[in-house]
This record gives C-alpha cells, sequence and structure tokens, in this order.
C-alpha cells in the first residue's frame, strides 16, 4: 500500500465530501450557490445538533438510540401547551427539561443498573414514542405561527438555526477539547476499567452524559419543528440513526474513545445533508434517497474497517 | 523508619493468601521482591497500595498508622502502584495521561478549563526527569512500549512520591530499554526515594536491590541484605525445593526423522528463521519477552500471513497454513494468553476440552456423537489431573490458573497430537501444576510426539529440552545441544544482539 | 398440566359478555384532521344508534390493523367500520371479517376488486378534486398571465390520493394553455417528506404559482415552504400563488377565512360516518344495503364560503 | 417432546415457562375474547412469524452480534416474491409461481445475510453498524424499487395458505415447527451449533481451536436471513401484499423476545427453546393488552417497560452468579 491511497483511506469521508460536492455542482447549476449552501445549513441545523449529543454518547462507547423519541415526545408536549395557550418560553424552557430528564432516566437506567445502552435506549425509544403518540393521540400537532416564526427570525441575516446550530456546536467542541470532563470522556471510552483506576467518576459521567444527549435532542427537536411548523406521529422517526451515521462518517468510532465534534461531526451532517440537497437539485428520484445515503454510510463505514484491519496487522507484526 | 509492615494477613474467603508478613523499608532504599506467582506478592503490594484492606496487621508511614481505603488516599501518603499492566489511555495524548486526574485548570467567565500552557511546562519537566524525550502533544499510541512505561513512571514521579511500587516493570522492555530503566531507578534512589521491585528476573534483582524478600504460598520466607542472596539460593526460596527433582526424569532421545521443518520464515520483524523439529524431540526456544518467539509460532501456526519461507510437515509442504488444518494433521498450540486466547472462560469445562477436537465426533450431517465425546473429554480432564466439582456445570473462570491451564492442555490432548507448540504454558501457575504439566509433557514425548517449548523460564528449557534455539529480535542467534546447556550462556545469547545494538548507540 | 388447562377451560367457558350490539372501529390513522373529525362523528353516530363502541388505530402498518381487527373478532363485536389503509390489504381483513360473518364497512378508502362482501362510502374524489382545480383554473384565467403548478401528491397505494391527482390532471388538462405543471412532489401522506420537496421544488422553479394539495393536512408544510421563499401572500397581493386543497380541515377553513386559499374540495365527514353505521346496522339486521355509498362532497371557494361554511366540517374545529 | 424440551431447560426458561402460563391464566380471566377458539388461533398466527425471526435472530445474538436488518430483510423478500408472484407480472404460470416465489424470498434473505456476514467476517465492519447500514439501505431500496406502490394479485393457494392444512396441521404451524426442530438441532446437535456458541464466548479461542470462523459466521447471518424471509411468507400471504414497508415496525418485538428469553448482547448464551417462550410472552402480551382495548402505543410503552426489566433481570442474575463464582 502505498502512501497516498493510505492517506485517501484515512481521510475517506473529506475526499467523499469533495467529491459529492463536485458532482453535484456539475449536475446541477443550481447546487454550487451561496443561496443553497445556506439552505443546506439550515436543514442540517437540526441533524447537527442532535449528533453532536451523539457524538459525547459514541464517545464513552456507548449508544442512544432514543433520541428520536425524545424529540417527538418533547415537541408534543410542547405544542400541546402553546395550543393551549401557554407562552412560548415556557414550552420550549419544557422541551428541553423533558429532554434532560429523558437522558437521566436513560444514564440512571445504565449506570445503576448496568443494563446495556443498547436495550435501555431500546426500551426509551419506545416508551418515548408510546408516549408521545398516547399524547397526541397519534394526531398531528399543528403550532400556531408563533413557532414558526422562530424559526425563520434571521439575526444579522443569519437564519436563527444555523446561530442555534453553531453555538451548540462551539460548545461541545469546547467541553471536548478544553475541559476535564471532555479529556475524562476520552479515556472512559477508551477503557472503563482504567478510568475508574485512575479515579475518574465514571458513573457520574455517564449520567452526565446521557443528559447532554437528551438536551440536545430536544434542542434539536424544537429547531426542527420551529422550521416544520407542525409535529407528525412520525417526527424523529430514524433520526438516531442518522445522528449515529453523521458521527460515525465525522470518525467517531463506535468503540467508544476516538472522534470529535469539530471538523468530524460537523462534517458528516453536511455530507449527509449535502447529498439530499444535491438529490433534489438533479431532481433525482426520491425514493433513491434513502438508498444512496444508506449506501454511503456503508462505504465509509466499510473503508474504516478496512483501514482498522490493516492497521492492527501491521501492529501485531510489530511493524508501526 | 519509612514505612513497615506488620504481620499482614489478607484471606479471601476461606483461603488464606498472606499468613502473617511484614518488612521495613527505608529512604532511599531498593527491596526486591520475589516469589513464584500465587506467592501473595501482587496481593500485599495492592494492600500497600490501598486497593483492598487487609484483614488484620499493621501499616505504618513514617511511625504513622495508615490505613488507606482506596489508590488515593495512598497517593496521599506518598505511595505510587506502578501496575504490570499500564494504566494509559492510548487515545489521548502524553500531557493529558500525566495530569488525567490532576489536570491544571484556570478559569475563563467561570467556566474551568484546562490550562494547556502550565500542563506543557509541567509535562516537560517531568519527562525530562525520566529521560523521556517526546512532545507532551503527542498521542501515547505512537510510543513504543519502553517510552510508554518511563511516561508511567513519570505520572507517578507527578504526585511527588515517597515510595514507589514497581510490578513487573520489565516484562514489555528490550534489555536495551530496560537498563534505562535501571538508570533511572538508581537516580531515583539517589534522590532518596524508596522503592519496591517485584520481578521474576532474578538477575536484575540481584543488580537492583539493597535488600530481598522471598514470599513462598503467602508466607515470607526469608529476607536479608542482597549479599547474602544467590540466585540458586532464591530459586531455592522461592520454590521450596531444589531444582532437579522437579524435572520428571526423560528417558527417550529425539528419533532421526523430522517431524516439522522451518525454513526462513518471515513476516514483519521476523527474518530468516529456519529450524527443525525431531521426532520425540521437546526443541526449546529461549528469548527475552518481545523476541519474537510467539510471534514465530503464531506465524506457524497461521494465525498471522507468513510473508517469506516454507513450512514442510512430515516431508509434505504445507502452502497456506491454519488453524483448521493443523489440527487435522495433530498440531496442537498453547498460547501464551490463556484468559484472552485460550478459554472461553464463561463456559463449562467439557465444552471447553472439547473445542478443537469436535469435527472428530461428528457423523454424518456434521452431528456430534455426543455419548463418546463426553466420555473422552472426562478421560482427559482426569488425565491431566485437573480438580474440579462439575465437569458440565462448573465454569472455567471458577478455577485456579493451574487447573485452567490444564483445561486448555486436556483440550489439545484431546486430538492426540502429534507436536504440540507450548507457548509459556507455566506462566502464573503454581508450583505443583507446573511439575505436573512437566510430567505431561515428558510423557507425551514418550508416546512419539513432539514438542515445541517456548519459555522465558532458563531452569523450565534446561530441565526438559534436548535442545535449545536461542531467539532474539525476530532473528534464531543461537543453538545448545543437550551437552551444551549452560545457564549464562544462553542468557548470553539472548542478551547478545541487543547488547550489540546498545554498543552502537 | 392437563388439570390446569382444564380448570381454565372450564372457568372460561362459563363467560359471556353481549347484551348491547358492539361495533369495532378501526383506522389506519389519526394523523389528519380528517380522520380525527371521521372516528369523532363515527363515534357520535354509534352513540346517537346506541351501540358500544370499540376503536383501534394501526398507525399505518397494515400488517397491526390486520391483527386488530382479528382481536375484534376474537372480542365477538356485531361490525366493524374500518378505515383500511390502503386498496389491497383491506382484502384479506375484508375475507376475516366474512369468515366470521361479521358484517363490515369500508370507510372513505374503496377496496380493489374483490369477491368479498362488504358495504364501502366513500368520497367522489374525482369529481370534487375536478371541480376544485376547476375553480382554480378559472381564476388563474382571470388573472390572464401564464402559470407554473406544482400538485402534491399522497400515497399511490391509496385509491383516493390517485382519484384526486387524476381529477387534478384531467382538469389542468382543460386549462393546458395557461397553466403547466413542473413539479409532481410525492409526499406519502407525510408532513417532513412534503416540507422537503416543496422546498426542494420551489428552489429549482422559483417562479411557481399554482400548488393544489391532495389533502389539507399538508398546508403547515407548504406554508413553511412559501414562507421561506417569501411567497406566501393573499389573494389579491400580485405574488399570491394560488393555492388548492382537498378535505376541508380547519386549517383550510381558516386560510379561506384570512384570505390565503382560493379553494378546497370538502368531503362531507357527517354524511359518510352517518351513512357507514346506518348501512352496518342494516347489514346486522339482515336488511338489504347498496354495496357503494358515494357523497358527493363540494367545493368551497371565496365565492360561496358565506354560505357553504356551516357545512364545512373543519368550520367547527 | 421431554427430550425436546430437555436441552433448553435451563432455569430462567425454567421461570419464563411460569410467567407465561400465569400470564396466560391471567389474560384468560381478565382480557374479554382471551380464552376462545378464534382468538387462540390469532395467538397462533401472530407468533409464528415473530418466532422465525426471533430464532434467527437468537443466531446472531449468540456469536455476540445483532442483526438489525431483519425487517428490511422482510420488506425485501416481500416485495421480491411478490413480483415473482403476483399475476400483474405473471413471469410463470400458476402453480409454479407460488414455488418460484417462495424459492426467490428464501434466496433473497440469505444472499441479504451473506452480505452482512461477509461484511462483519471479511471486512471486520461492526454487526451492529453492518446491519444498520443495510437496513437503511435495503428497505430504501424496497421502496425505490416499487416506488413505494404494493404489490398485489397473488395467486390464491399462497394467500390461503394461513388457512390450509397439511396432514392435518395448519401449514403455517407446520412451516413454523419445521423452522423451530431445525433451528434447534442445528444449534443443539451439530457442529455448526457448537461452533456458534464457540465463537460468542471467545472468537480468538475458537479461532485457534479450528473453528472455521468466518464460514460460521457468515452461515449464522444467512440463517439471519433465512428466518426473516420465512417471516416474509407468513406477512405476504396473510396480508395478500408484497409491501416495501413490511415488518417494519417488527424490530422492538424480535429483540424483545430474544432478551426476555435470556440471551446475552455479549454472545455464547442463549437458547431456541427460551426464545420460543420470548416470543410467546411477547405475544400473549400483545394480544392480551389489545383485547383490553390498550391503543398501540400503550402496548408499545408496556413492551418497552418489559424488555427494560427483563434485561434488568439478567443483569441482576449474571451479577449474582459472578459473586458466588
Amino acid at each position: 500500500m502505498n502512501k497516498t491511497t493510505q492517506r485517501i483511506l484515512n481521510n475517506s469521508t473529506l475526499v467523499l465530501f469533495a467529491i459529492v460536492l463536485l458532482t453535484f455542482s456539475i449536475l446541477s447549476h443550481h447546487f454550487f450557490s451561496f443561496q443553497n449552501f445556506f439552505n443546506i445549513l439550515v436543514q442540517a441545523s437540526s441533524l447537527a445538533i442532535i449528533a453532536t449529543g451523539m457524538t459525547f454518547v459514541l464517545l464513552t462507547a456507548g449508544i442512544d438510540l432514543s433520541v428520536g423519541s425524545i424529540m417527538f415526545l418533547a415537541g408534543v408536549i410542547s405544542g400541546k401547551l402553546v395550543v393551549a395557550g401557554f407562552p412560548l418560553w415556557m414550552a420550549c424552557t419544557l422541551v428541553l427539561v423533558i429532554g434532560v430528564l429523558f437522558g437521566l432516566i436513560n444514564g440512571a437506567f445504565i449506570f445503576k443498573a448496568k443494563v446495556i445502552p443498547f436495550i435501555v435506549t431500546l426500551a426509551t425509544f419506545y416508551v418515548g414514542r408510546g408516549l408521545g403518540l398516547f399524547i397526541s393521540e397519534t394526531r398531528a400537532v399543528n403550532l400556531p405561527e408563533s413557532f414558526l416564526k422562530i424559526g425563520s427570525t434571521k439575526f444579522f441575516g443569519v437564519p436563527a438555526p444555523i446561530i442555534v446550530m453553531t453555538i451548540v456546536i462551539i460548545a461541545g467542541h469546547l467541553v471536548l477539547t478544553k475541559t476535564i470532563f471532555g479529556k475524562h470522556l476520552y479515556a472512559v471510552g477508551h477503557d472503563e476499567v482504567k478510568s475508574r483506576k485512575a479515579g475518574i467518576p465514571v458513573d457520574g459521567l455517564l449520567l452526565k452524559v446521557y443528559i447532554i444527549c437528551g438536551f440536545c435532542a430536544a434542542l434539536g427537536g424544537l429547531v426542527a419543528i420551529a422550521q416544520l411548523g407542525a409535529i407528525s406521529p412520525t417526527f424523529g422517526l430514524q433520526s438516531e440513526f442518522m445522528a449515529i451515521a453523521a458521527s460515525v462518517l465525522g470518525g467517531t468510532s463506535l468503540f467508544g474513545g476516538r472522534g470529535s465534534i469539530f471538523p468530524g461531526t460537523l462534517i458528516g451532517v453536511l455530507l449527509i445533508q449535502s447529498i439530499q440537497n444535491g438529490l433534489v437539485m438533479v431532481n433525482a428520484d426520491p425514493y433513491l434517497y434513502t438508498v444512496i445515503t444508506g449506501g454511503v454510510i456503508f462505504l465509509i463505514v466499510l473503508i474504516d474497517s478496512i483501514r482498522h484491519l490493516q492497521q492492527k496487522k501491521l501492529k501485531r507484526l510489530g511493524i508501526n | 523508619m519509612l514505612l513497615e509492615l506488620k504481620q499482614i494477613q489478607k484471606s479471601f474467603g476461606e483461603v488464606n493468601v498472606l499468613k502473617g508478613v511484614g518488612f521495613k523499608l527505608d529512604k532511599g532504599e531498593l527491596l526486591g521482591l520475589v516469589g513464584e506467582n500465587g506467592a501473595g506478592k501482587s496481593t500485599l503490594m495492592n494492600i500497600l497500595g490501598g486497593i483492598f484492606p487487609p484483614s488484620s496487621g499493621e501499616m505504618r508511614v513514617n511511625g504513622k498508622n495508615y490505613h488507606p481505603k482506596s489508590p488515593n488516599d495512598a497517593l496521599n501518603e506518598g505511595i505510587s502502584f506502578i501496575h504490570q499492566e499500564l494504566n494509559l489511555f492510548l487515545n489521548l495524548s502524553v500531557a493529558e495521561n500525566l495530569f488525567i486526574s490532576n489536570y491544571p485548570r484556570k478559569k475563563t467567565m467561570g467556566f474551568s478549563f484546562l490550562n494547556q500552557k502550565q500542563a506543557r511546562k509541567k509535562a516537560l519537566e517531568l519527562l525530562s526527569q525520566v529521560g523521556l524525550s517526546v512532545s507532551p502533544k503527542s498521542p501515547v499510541e505512537r510510543l513504543t512500549a519502553a517510552q510508554r512505561q518511563m511516561l508511567e513512571i513519570a505520572k507517578a514521579l507527578s504526585a511527588s512520591p515517597r515510595i514507589i511500587i514497581f510490578d513487573e516493570p520489565t516484562t514489555s522492555l528490550t534489555r536495551h530499554e530496560a537498563q534505562k530503566l535501571f538508570q533511572l531507578i538508581k537516580k531515583l534512589k539517589q534522590e532518596g526515594i524508596a522503592m519496591i521491585y517485584i520481578s521474576h528476573n532474578l538477575d536484575d534483582i540481584m543488580h537492583l536491590a539493597d535488600r530481598i524478600a522471598v514470599l513462598r504460598d503467602g508466607e515470607l520466607i526469608s529476607s536479608g541484605e542482597r549479599q547474602n542472596y544467590t540466585i540458586p539460593s532464591m530459586v531455592k526460596d522461592m520454590v521450596g525445593r531444589d531444582m532437579d527433582q522437579f524435572f520428571p526424569h526423560r528417558n527417550t532421545v529425539p528419533l532421526k526423522e523430522f517431524s516439522l521443518e522451518v525454513k526462513n520464515l518471515g513476516a514483519g520483524f521476523i527474518q530468516n528463521m529456519s529450524f527443525s523439529i525431531r521426532k520425540q524431540e521437546i526443541l526449546g526456544f529461549y528469548g527475552l519477552v518481545g523476541a519474537g518467539r510467539s510471534e514465530m509460532a503464531r506465524l506457524i501456526y497461521g494465525l498471522d500471513p507468513m510473508e517469506t519461507g516454507s513450512i514442510i510437515w512430515n516431508g509434505k509442504e504445507i502452502t497456506s497454513p491454519n488453524p483448521v488444518q493443523w489440527i487435522k494433521e495433530g498440531v496442537a498450540f498453547l498460547t501464551e494468553n490463556r484468559q484472552e486466547e485460550g478459554l472461553m472462560t464463561l463456559q463449562n469445562l467439557e465444552k471447553n476440552i472439547q473445542l478443537a477436537a469436535l469435527p472428530s465426533f461428528t457423523r454424518r450431517f456434521n452431528i456430534i456423537d455426543y455419548k463418546e465425546v463426553k466420555k473422552k473429554s472426562k478421560t482427559q480432564a482426569d488425565a491431566t489431573k485437573t480438580k474440579y466439582h462439575s465437569i458440565t456445570d462448573q465454569l472455567v473462570s471458577t478455577l485456579s490458573g493451574g487447573n485452567q491451564q490444564k483445561v486448555v492442555l486436556a483440550k489439545w490432548l484431546l486430538i492426540h497430537p502429534k507436536l504440540f507448540i507450548l507457548d509459556e504454558p507455566t506462566k502464573g501457575i503454581d508450583i505443583g501444576a507446573k511439575h505436573e504439566i512437566y510430567v505431561l509433557a515428558n510423557s507425551l514425548v514418550e508416546c512419539g510426539s513432539s514438542i515445541m517449548l517456548i519459555s522465558s523460564e532458563i531452569e523450565e528449557l534446561l530441565g526438559l529440552c534436548d535442545r535449545i534455539l536461542v531467539v532474539s529480535e525476530g532473528q534464531i542467534t543461537k543453538e545448545f545441544e543437550k551437552e551444551e546447556f549452560d545457564r549464562s550462556k544462553i542468557l548470553e545469547a539472548a542478551l547478545h544482539k541487543a547488547g550489540k545494538e546498545e554498543q552502537k548507540l | 398440566m392437563t388439570k390446569l388447562v382444564g380448570l381454565l377451560l372450564v372457568l372460561c367457558s362459563c363467560k359471556d359478555i353481549k347484551d348491547k350490539t358492539t361495533i369495532g372501529i378501526s383506522f389506519e390513522t389519526l394523523q389528519t384532521e380528517y380522520w380525527v373529525a371521521s372516528i369523532d362523528a363515527l363515534k357520535a353516530s354509534c352513540e346517537e344508534y346506541d351501540l358500544v363502541y370499540l376503536e383501534a388505530v394501526a398507525n399505518g402498518d397494515a400488517n397491526r390493523q390486520f391483527e386488530q381487527v382479528n382481536n375484534f373478532i376474537s372480542r365477538g363485536v356485531d361490525g366493524i367500520v374500518i378505515a383500511p389503509k390502503d386498496a389491497h390489504t383491506i382484502i384479506p381483513i375484508i375475507k376475516a371479517a366474512n369468515r366470521a360473518g361479521i358484517p363490515i364497512a369500508i370507510y372513505n378508502r374503496l377496496p380493489a376488486e374483490n369477491p368479498g362482501e362488504y358495504v364501502t362510502v366513500v368520497a367522489d374524489n374525482y369529481e370534487i378534486s375536478l371541480n376544485t382545480v376547476r375553480h382554480l383554473g378559472r381564476l388563474a384565467r382571470k388573472k390572464g398571465k401564464k402559470h407554473k403548478a406544482m400538485i402534491l401528491i399522497g400515497d399511490l397505494g391509496d385509491m383516493n390520493a390517485i382519484n384526486r391527482r387524476n381529477g387534478f390532471n384531467d382538469a389542468v388538462a382543460e386549462f393546458s394553455d395557461i397553466i403547466e405543471v413542473v413539479a409532481e412532489v410525492p409526499t406519502e401522506w407525510n408532513q417532513e417528506k412534503a416540507l422537503a420537496g416543496v422546498t426542494n421544488a420551489l428552489q429549482a422553479n422559483p417562479d411557481i404559482n399554482f400548488i393544489f394539495t391532495c389533502s389539507d393536512f399538508l398546508f403547515p408544510s407548504i406554508i413553511s415552504a412559501l414562507k421561506n421563499a417569501d411567497k406566501y401572500h393573499k389573494i389579491g397581493h400580485p405574488d399570491h400563488v394560488i393555492l388548492g386543497g382537498f378535505d376541508g380541515d380547519a386549517m383550510a377553513y381558516r386560510m379561506l377565512k384570512e384570505e390565503y386559499l382560493d379553494a378546497d374540495g370538502v368531503q362531507d365527514v357527517y354524511f359518510e360516518c352517518e351513512s357507514a353505521v346506518e348501512a352496518l346496522l342494516d347489514r346486522i339486521n339482515g336488511k338489504e344495503v347498496d354495496e357503494l355509498i358515494v357523497d358527493p362532497g363540494f367545493v368551497i371557494h371565496q365565492g360561496n364560503l358565506e354560505e357553504k361554511s356551516a357545512s364545512m366540517w373543519g368550520s367547527k374545529y | 417432546m421431554k427430550s425436546f424440551f430437555k436441552g433448553g431447560y435451563g432455569k430462567s426458561s425454567n421461570i419464563l415457562i411460569y410467567v407465561c402460563l400465569i400470564y396466560y391464566v391471567l389474560a384468560s380471566l381478565l382480557a374479554p375474547g382471551f380464552f376462545t377458539m378464534n382468538n387462540s388461533w390469532n395467538i397462533l398466527y401472530n407468533l409464528l412469524p415473530l418466532l422465525v425471526v426471533a430464532i434467527g435472530q437468537t443466531y446472531v445474538m449468540i456469536t455476540a452480534g445483532i442483526d438489525l436488518s431483519v425487517t428490511s430483510i422482510i420488506a425485501v423478500c416481500s416485495i421480491a416474491g411478490g413480483y415473482v408472484m403476483s399475476s400483474d407480472t405473471s413471469i410463470f404460470s400458476d402453480p409454479e409461481s407460488i414455488f418460484f416465489g417462495i424459492l426467490t424470498m428464501l434466496l433473497v434473505g440469505m444472499v441479504i445475510g451473506m452480505v452482512n456476514g461477509i461484511s462483519v467476517t471479511k471486512f471486520g465492519m461492526p454487526a451492529f453498524m453492518v446491519t444498520l447500514t443495510t437496513m437503511m439501505l435495503f428497505s430504501g431500496f424496497a421502496i425505490w424499487c416499487t416506488q413505494s406502490q404494493n404489490i398485489y394479485n397473488l395467486p390464491e393457494p399462497f394467500v390461503n395458505m394461513s388457512y390450509s392444512f397439511f396432514l392435518g396441521i395448519p401449514v403455517p404451524v407446520f412451516i413454523g415447527v419445521f423452522v423451530l426442530v431445525l433451528a434447534y438441532f442445528l444449534l443443539n446437535k451439530t457442529l455448526f451449533g457448537e461452533w456458534i456458541y464457540a465463537i460468542g464466548l471467545n472468537c480468538e479461542v475458537a479461532k485457534i481451536s479450528g473453528v472455521k470462523v468466518h464460514r460460521t459466521l457468515i452461515l449464522v447471518y444467512m440463517f439471519s436471513g433465512f428466518c426473516a424471509a420465512v417471516g416474509a411468507i407468513f406477512y405476504t400471504a396473510r396480508l395478500e401484499t408484497g409491501s416495501p414497508v413490511m415488518g417494519q415496525n417488527i424490530l422492538l418485538d424480535v429483540i424483545g423476545a430474544v432478551v426476555i428469553g435470556g440471551t446475552s448482547l455479549f454472545g455464547g448464551k442463549g437458547k431456541i427453546i427460551w426464545t420460543f417462550f420470548g416470543a410467546l410472552f411477547m405475544t400473549l402480551l400483545d394480544n392480551s393488552l389489545n383485547l383490553i382495548g390498550l391503543s398501540f402505543f400503550l402496548i408499545m410503552i408496556v413492551k418497552g417497560a418489559v424488555i427494560l426489566a427483563a434485561a434488568m433481570l439478567n443483569t441482576l442474575k449474571e451479577k449474582s452468579l459472578k459473586t458466588t463464582a
């Protein structure tokens, strides 16, 4: 294996991102425009926020399948309240509180009862969606204008969703790289037993991580709702998979301890969103979207695994 | 007196692991702690390091009573414990590892952020103290084993300890690297830090220690100044009997025919390994850890792909070796790593024993003849003198190290091996079990099989083998016939290559 | 073990639960206001006739709906009203009901051709959407300029979605000189898909000025997309986009009143529900009933808003 | 019958049998219409597809893997089989079309399983990620192929399968029992089964001990695909429709059935008979709560809670096992 291929393998997501941008720019003259990049960013904001939270969880070698349900449940409750005449700020706060609560429940089961994250969050995935459907009686909740207004507000010409996304990503990035909490996160993801030996408060950390993820899910949901203007019973379905995919595309390892929010997860999110947007721009068959997105994710995981295999082989033979 | 331990006892359930052990340690002194595995060294050190409390006994640091409840308490009293398995996070940088539990911080806008500037400064100080010239920012996974060991020591130093406990610090180091570690230890000694040094390498103990303590079966057998000890006297204290009774008498001599021939084997840092093994021969491989012995065995057994060379088995070339084929041919491989590569620890004895031989017990449609296989597994478990209450209801994880190793042996004996590759078969098991394993090996050879014995214990090789090959830095450097066996010459040969490199540096 | 089973058999055979006539109501979804209004109206009709009802919602899963109806049969209902997932997955359900000898009325969606026995109550989707779009077409002609049109189509497994699209297409064909269809957005009856589809269609064809949606519940998505493109204006504004919908829900009613919506095809929910329950009762009592009951519906627009709003179900929510 | 149970008669399955029995009695007393002939058939027909798919999942989980793609396998098989059989496409004439249709479904299921298996073994991709992406990929593929349309007009004998009898036994029961016995036999009586456990317990040990790890794993994923395909046959026949969204909602029930049965996600532990009772419990739960009149979303909450409780019990049990050891 020569150096260039190795380098391409190491930066497969970036390479693919470039290829995607180039392809769509050639295929559609609408794609490569300032306006459209703005569009992509706005459309990506919700996913980026959720994926930021997911990255925290993945870094500890955990997983949170319940984010889609959190989005939905929080959205439904706040929507119902707003429709019933509660003030907007109260509803928004409540959304975030619900997100935190759900994270707390996930975290508690994981670190208190020691049930593995996959099962805990799979269960809360169904409980959350069930509760949401129960409260909404499986009906769509139409939100008042005021909600939509938040989504389309602009500060200095920048739409609110982009601003929220930027804040979340910067905050997440700072926490990961500049605080002891972030460092402990990587340590726990690498080896929980060693972390305990090193005196890291592992349990509290796991709890915090799931709370962060729940909070981000709720916030991401809010951003999405503010753009949609309505919450249908399918709202948030498969969001958890897209968030996991975005993190993994951005180089976060499912085995924990490796990954970053900036640039990692952000690039993953932008890649997914660019593909979706580009497919529309070239007027592709809408049913093809999932196939292509799924294919791209498969490809990246494949490349990543092949690289991993090779490194393992080299390491075992003492070359490195 | 800096540290004083009196009558320390520890029992787990009904097993008495420590039966009233005590010793003293003074400033700037290095105590060499030796003993067979299971003698209670680690338990004693874990008590000292605050990992668990003693059942009874007294500990004093600087004359004050000392009752650590956690590793942190020990650290606060100035006792640092460097475990055999390093507690490093490979995905983090050098500086982050150094300060994982106590990172310098600064306040910005009410938030507590890492103070990277200060961390870097402190890290460079610590690194220079241990003579490690790496950037604080470089990720630990890029460091060599020796650098990691040094980093762990730097980490211990960051808490400015008065006592450092080393548990087998040289197992993953080359000779040259170990020498550097020894220089550092001597330097620390001069600075007044007391140390407890646990090692199986008695040469190192003789080289470093001021005083020596020997443990056997939870009791302090002897302790005293280094001058009072020689290596054979230490061994005698450790083992409790003389070496020559310990190995079974070899009655057979190797036959003329070859069983396995390896020519020019190479992959990675393994280069040009050629040797052959005769029927009824025990061929020993000696070398330091990391010399390439296990890697060679893995290549032969097809666990890693070989790049060059050929393997001839009973006159027939094996082009792409793999475990499936070897098992068919009757070649067994007991790996060095019992827990990870030898046993399904959460499975019962029977299933473990039958695993490798299963294909030979299948009838039509791959249906297994359970009656037969159950009978044979039981016979084999008893033949290896494994101690168990139930072969079907007991998990292997509940067995002692020695019995676990016997289960692995039973598994391989069930395929009736014509060649048995044993990689450190007696690592970490008690003396009785060791002896039984030697007897088993001998009787296997008497039945016409051959054995490749890889070991770091020279005594073991001297006692059992017909021939010893010395491996160093991925190559076979020297061959000793039985009549030329000589402890110091073999050791010298193993160090030889490393020594040459040292001169170059 | 056998004794236990025997005991159970004895225990349960003496159980009997029946005095009032019981109806099972199974809905594929309650996602849109239309279905919500329907189930409410059905329940009201049941109460009117002093019937007990059981309800079940399948949330878009045909398999779940099948199991739910089987459960109705197990519980021994006397009749079933069902709003099916689509035209074909209803067939095994009809078969199961027929096998159990329980009358079944299909609400609002026409099943594909099959030999089973059932009553269908359905709106004349084709006619209503044809008339609605014709009205929109006349508005467009009045404006005089050329129009670029977009239609939001539903789940094509649903006969209603197909008929509404056909109605739209045939009506637009009559105005082919001034209306050109530039975008067909498949929504699968899903708001998020609709939002993405409309946003992107507007990005690709910024001059769209004629939109028809096959269901009113997609309006929030359309409005959101239009607002982002700065194209959501009242009737009379030079940049007003001609809007038409189908169903007659509350959102549409509000938009009509606030003069954003030009015309809406309305299904007469009350008529449909009343007819379904009546037909079912007749069947239970052994009377002959028409196999197909058609709700003619009507078009509501700015011109007849006052007069028709009372019969538009959306005005009551 | 007795000997059939003997192999899987572990302690936890004991409890589960009693739980199922007690629940059955309670439901008979409390849920109207539960203890009727008609409902017993309902339970059986709802149990069969779930059981079959859960059996495949059990195999995968014993190897310490997971197969999230079963739902998309069901969807793809459903449309592929539907396409081959439907009189709209009329590829084959009537009697053969059923044979070829079923064959296609089984083949498609196994091919997708093989893709999963190869990705997991040869490329070393984590099973969770592989099956997650193949789930997205293939369910997207199914929807794209059909443009989200269902496939209708399947041959009469096929759709009537659920109500036809073979040797006096309903055909679906026949198929279900066949898969159950086959799975039990393979896992408990053959080399293949022993190897599956060995891989789940310790893949490295298995490899060194001469287990053909790659081949076994690929076969395991193919078997899971096969089971999902059989599930697809049940669902397709019963809805008389080849649907690209078939089976979308059963992932919870499948994983729930396996986990309640006590199969460990860490691998090496699990029995077919446990899964049988796990699936039975899920079905009883679903059916009885439905009859009481709970809406599906409330049932969803209950199921989620039950799975969480079961997982907690398992963890507790494992912990106590470790401390006593």
